[in-house]
């Protein structure tokens, strides 16, 4: 295991620290929590947004707190989870009566730690409202299992129920947005290569030299199917086609389109991912509104990638235009 | 025999030796169909559930379980931390009534701390998780009149090793669908060092 | 060699296609050349600045194109700097009229290429000017070799420089304010594993399991040490003393910080770097006046991080806060 | 003999073989003192040197080196594409005056091409770079009266494997300070491709 860190148990606290450290108008940290807000937070007559879940998927979930997104976000170890308390804290240090947003991702661990926080919160009469976010096609939407994934598409959910909230939404209207993107967006990954848990000190998987994995999760969970390593364009194809399989998008209709590197990918081969993905939507007259090339929902240095698509409707774009002033997503 | 204090003390002292000790293997059975941190949670949590008994005077078993409980769900994190968290929850509030345990009100307090990872996790036997060593363990209790601490070790321990036959319909694991098949689920291994340190209390009370 | 490419041989073009698929309202290539420039350029009555070098250090160069930073980035083959009549077209499209200003890190091929370039531009009349930065401290800086070479410490060039250029300043005020950055930045790096140029299909250089290189160049070139792998905070230390051991930054003083990620270094590592350099840097009593975490100028899939740190007064700290529109710099 | 617009058209095509061959062979010298990308750089110049000079018809070997040039200058890049592109750039313009060119003639072309490296690249012989072979070249020419192919061959090769001696103190390789001893300069090896192809055109002209 080849990291720059201290000590491996350590990782999160020190990460938060060097975090504070370095935006110090924008981030505060509760005292003795993994909990970073708004350094403003309790933000005044505003629906507070909450996300979170485990370390290692910088710049989620911090990077997204700030003017016009997350009110807050809770750290859990690396992969895991956040307990009940520490988002229970972060409930407490945003809300300001308007209630409190938890943006959750579909993982068995995040759903049971933030809802019972979120009883927590009812039982000291804090109105709390959730969303799940299960944007990853590679996973079959099966009720009798927890279902798919919450992967990059949670960046859009952040985004949008943020610009809401920040216009002055009710916790209600901010919840109906935020689901109207859960229905609207379809992400999918593919890794060519593992992430170790500093903790664990081994990678979490492996891949021959001439393998990739098809439809992978973001802490390495299994994909659709291993194979041969093939070219950037068929790689876009095979994601995108699964996409636009599973969500019913059409000629003339908008999107925005995320490209999400997993942590060791150059942004070079992003790109060139791009560069098909853009081609394919182009050639079915899809109208791609805005497009986003970079790390935005990590797997600490997995090598891969992750394709997402929104469909847009006017009230989306706008949303997704307005201003916003995270740390790692200014627009 | 009876469940004293000291006893369910020793319990979690005991657990947290064996998770200790079996934190990498418990991590690594997360490698193979989850995220590589199951190990990791479990030591972190059971070492501070220790450090949080051994700084306080416990009345009854009931409170120990419950100051257990809810270390585990502020440390642990993950599916498990909520899970094992409820589990000792509510089997602490089934035996609440009595200072000591007896055969029967611990049986009631297993049953109950089943039906609450069930509840919690929206799941049942035969799905690849925890659910799987307690749901049998829970059984065997209810077959027999006292402690049986050698086949409790049996149970528990084929009910993790038969784990391995499922596939994972619940957690992490059941993206791996069949792949997730031929491995023991990591919760179930952590469950399984619970009642093998279980079975060692009531072997050493026997004594 | 596991990336996500088509042919090794056409990366470069690739990119440029992803790259003006994802923003084509900020950037627009000039036909049949590897030249992108703001897709309003030229600007009229603003000096113009150019940056550019090899490819596989994005999003430098091209993702500092936009109002309050360049104007263009040429960009060359992987690791290999473009040629001068590349930049002589991205001077043309690019010059309004008062004058042209490049910015070239300081490698004997950036060097020649742009020299000549600067060449063929004056010999049709388009006043150029340029600065060479050279902020890496690992290098010693000897006359008679080509000296020290530039690194991380260019992001601030760009964005300074390019403030300047934006509030309508003549070549020569640009020129002067590069400079003073140049002076005023220094920087270092190391590295835990190296990087595949696609076309050489292996790895540039070998590091052990348990080893690191300290100093190394954003290519691969050679750095001071190769060493055990050490602590964060070890790591932090050295490349901090080295960088306050070469310039003189007093207590009060002002700096701006840069904790870069070479590649593939996880976010996280990024922020627990940066938590030890701000420790250090308080505890001298220098005041850190902004930090920016994150990947700024990468070396393709490179493991292993640089830190910049940047002298300031109080026109840096100005043109700094500068708005930019720039694609990877938002400010 | 003298160098007609055959044989310099010849020259490239020679080179271009060479350097195609050799390519991984150059890239991987320029791996362990430099970026791993001259034989790359290298390739795609002469590739596109060959193309260019087989698509037009040229009435003098000073325009045959002038696209040389030109085409080195804008497809190869780095620090060697200014360099060979000067070199050639100088050598065109030394040898301007005739049709085709004679030995003492092409000496002063390959002098002029010498000076020209050593002006763009602010270099001398002795530090480790393309230099150390053109340099001892050029002296090799001036010592003689007629071409002579095989000593051409022998002298650029020993001049090539005379790097390995000297440490670096220009270009990247300079960065590798004594670690750079041991090991073939880049731009010395791709040199001596261009005087093997040199000395394989004029034996060929003397049979
Ligand atoms: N819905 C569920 N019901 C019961 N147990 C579950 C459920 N989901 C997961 N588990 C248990 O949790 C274990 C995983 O715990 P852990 O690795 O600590 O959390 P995470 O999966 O969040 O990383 C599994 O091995 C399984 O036994
Ligand atoms: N200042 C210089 N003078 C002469 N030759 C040089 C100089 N700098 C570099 N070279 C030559 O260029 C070669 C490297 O070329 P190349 O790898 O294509 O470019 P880069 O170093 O930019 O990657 C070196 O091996 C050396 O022979
Ligand atoms: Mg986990
Ligand atoms: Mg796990
Ligand atoms: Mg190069
Ligand atoms: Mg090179």
């Amino acid at each position: 295991m080849k990291k720059i860190i201290n000590d491996p148990n350590n990782v999160v606290n020190d990460m938060i620290n060097g975090m504070i450290a370095a935006y110090p108008h924008d981030l505060r940290q509760i005292p003795n929590t993994a909990v970073i807000v708004r350094s403003d937070a309790p933000v005044v007559n505003k629906v507070a947004l909450i996300s979170g879940g485990g370390s290692g998927h910088e710049p989620a979930h911090a990077g997204y707190i700030g003017r016009g997104m997350l009110d807050a976000a809770v750290t859990g170890e690396v992969f895991t989870s956040p307990t009940p308390d520490q988002i229970f804290e972060a409930i407490k240090a945003v809300n300001s009566g308007n209630g409190v947003f938890l943006i959750i991702k579909n993982y068995t661990g995040d759903v049971l730690n933030f809802e019972m926080a979120a009883e927590l919160a009812e039982a000291e009469d804090i109105k709390v409202e959730k969303v799940i976010v299960n944007d990853d096609v590679a996973v079959e939407d099966s009720s009798y299992t927890i279902g798919r994934r919450g992967i990059a598409g949670t960046v859009f959910v952040h985004k949008i129920a943020g610009a809401k909230a920040e216009k002055g939404a009710s916790l209600e209207e901010v919840k109906s947005v935020a689901e109207k993107v859960v229905k609207n967006v379809r992400s999918m990954g593919m890794a060519l290569s593992p992430c170790t848990v500093p903790a664990a000190g081994k990678p979490s998987f492996k891949l021959a030299e001439d393998e990739m994995e098809i439809g992978i999760g973001i802490h390495g969970e299994a994909g659709i199917e291993r194979k041969s390593i093939t070219s950037a364009d068929k790689i876009a194809g095979e994601l995108t086609d699964r996409i636009l399989g599973d969500i019913n998008i059409n000629e003339e209709d908008e999107v925005a389109v995320m490209i999400n590197g997993l942590g060791s990918t150059p942004e070079m081969e992003l790109y060139i991912i791009n560069n098909k993905v853009n081609e394919i939507l182009t050639e079915k007259g899809i109208r791609i509104y805005k497009t986003y090339v970079g790390e935005f929902m990590t797997a600490l240095e997995m090598t891969g990638c992750s394709v997402s698509i929104l469909k847009l409707d006017d009230e989306l774009k706008q949303l997704l235009d307005a201003p916003s002033e995270a740390v790692a997503f200014r627009s | 025999m009876e469940i004293k204090v000291e006893d369910a003390i020793k319990w979690f002292e005991k657990i947290n030796e064996k998770i200790k000790l079996n934190k990498e293997y418990l991590t690594s059975l997360d490698q193979v169909i989850g995220d590589s941190d199951h190990g990791i949670n479990m030591a972190r949590g059971f070492e501070e559930v220790v450090n949080k008994l051994s700084a306080k005077e416990y009345g009854t078993v009931s409170e120990v379980l419950k100051d257990a409980a809810m270390t585990l769900m502020s440390k642990v994190g993950g599916a498990s931390g909520p899970l094992f968290g409820t589990a000792f929850l509510r089997f602490s509030t089934a035996v609440k009534v009595k200072e000591s345990v007896d055969f029967e009100t611990f049986t009631l307090g297993l049953e109950s701390a089943l039906e609450g990872v069930k509840h919690r996790g929206k799941s049942t036997a035969g799905e690849k998780t925890m659910i799987d060593v307690w749901s049998p363990v829970v059984d065997f209790f209810k077959r027999e009149n006292d402690f049986q601490p050698d086949e409790l070790l049996y149970e528990s321990r084929t009910a993790m090793e038969n784990t391995k036959e499922i596939m994972a319909t619940k957690g992490r694991a059941s993206y791996f669908k069949e792949n997730s098949i031929g491995h023991i689920d990591p919760g179930a291994a952590s469950s399984y060092y619970i009642f093998e340190a279980l079975a060692e209390v009531l072997q050493e009370g026997e004594k």
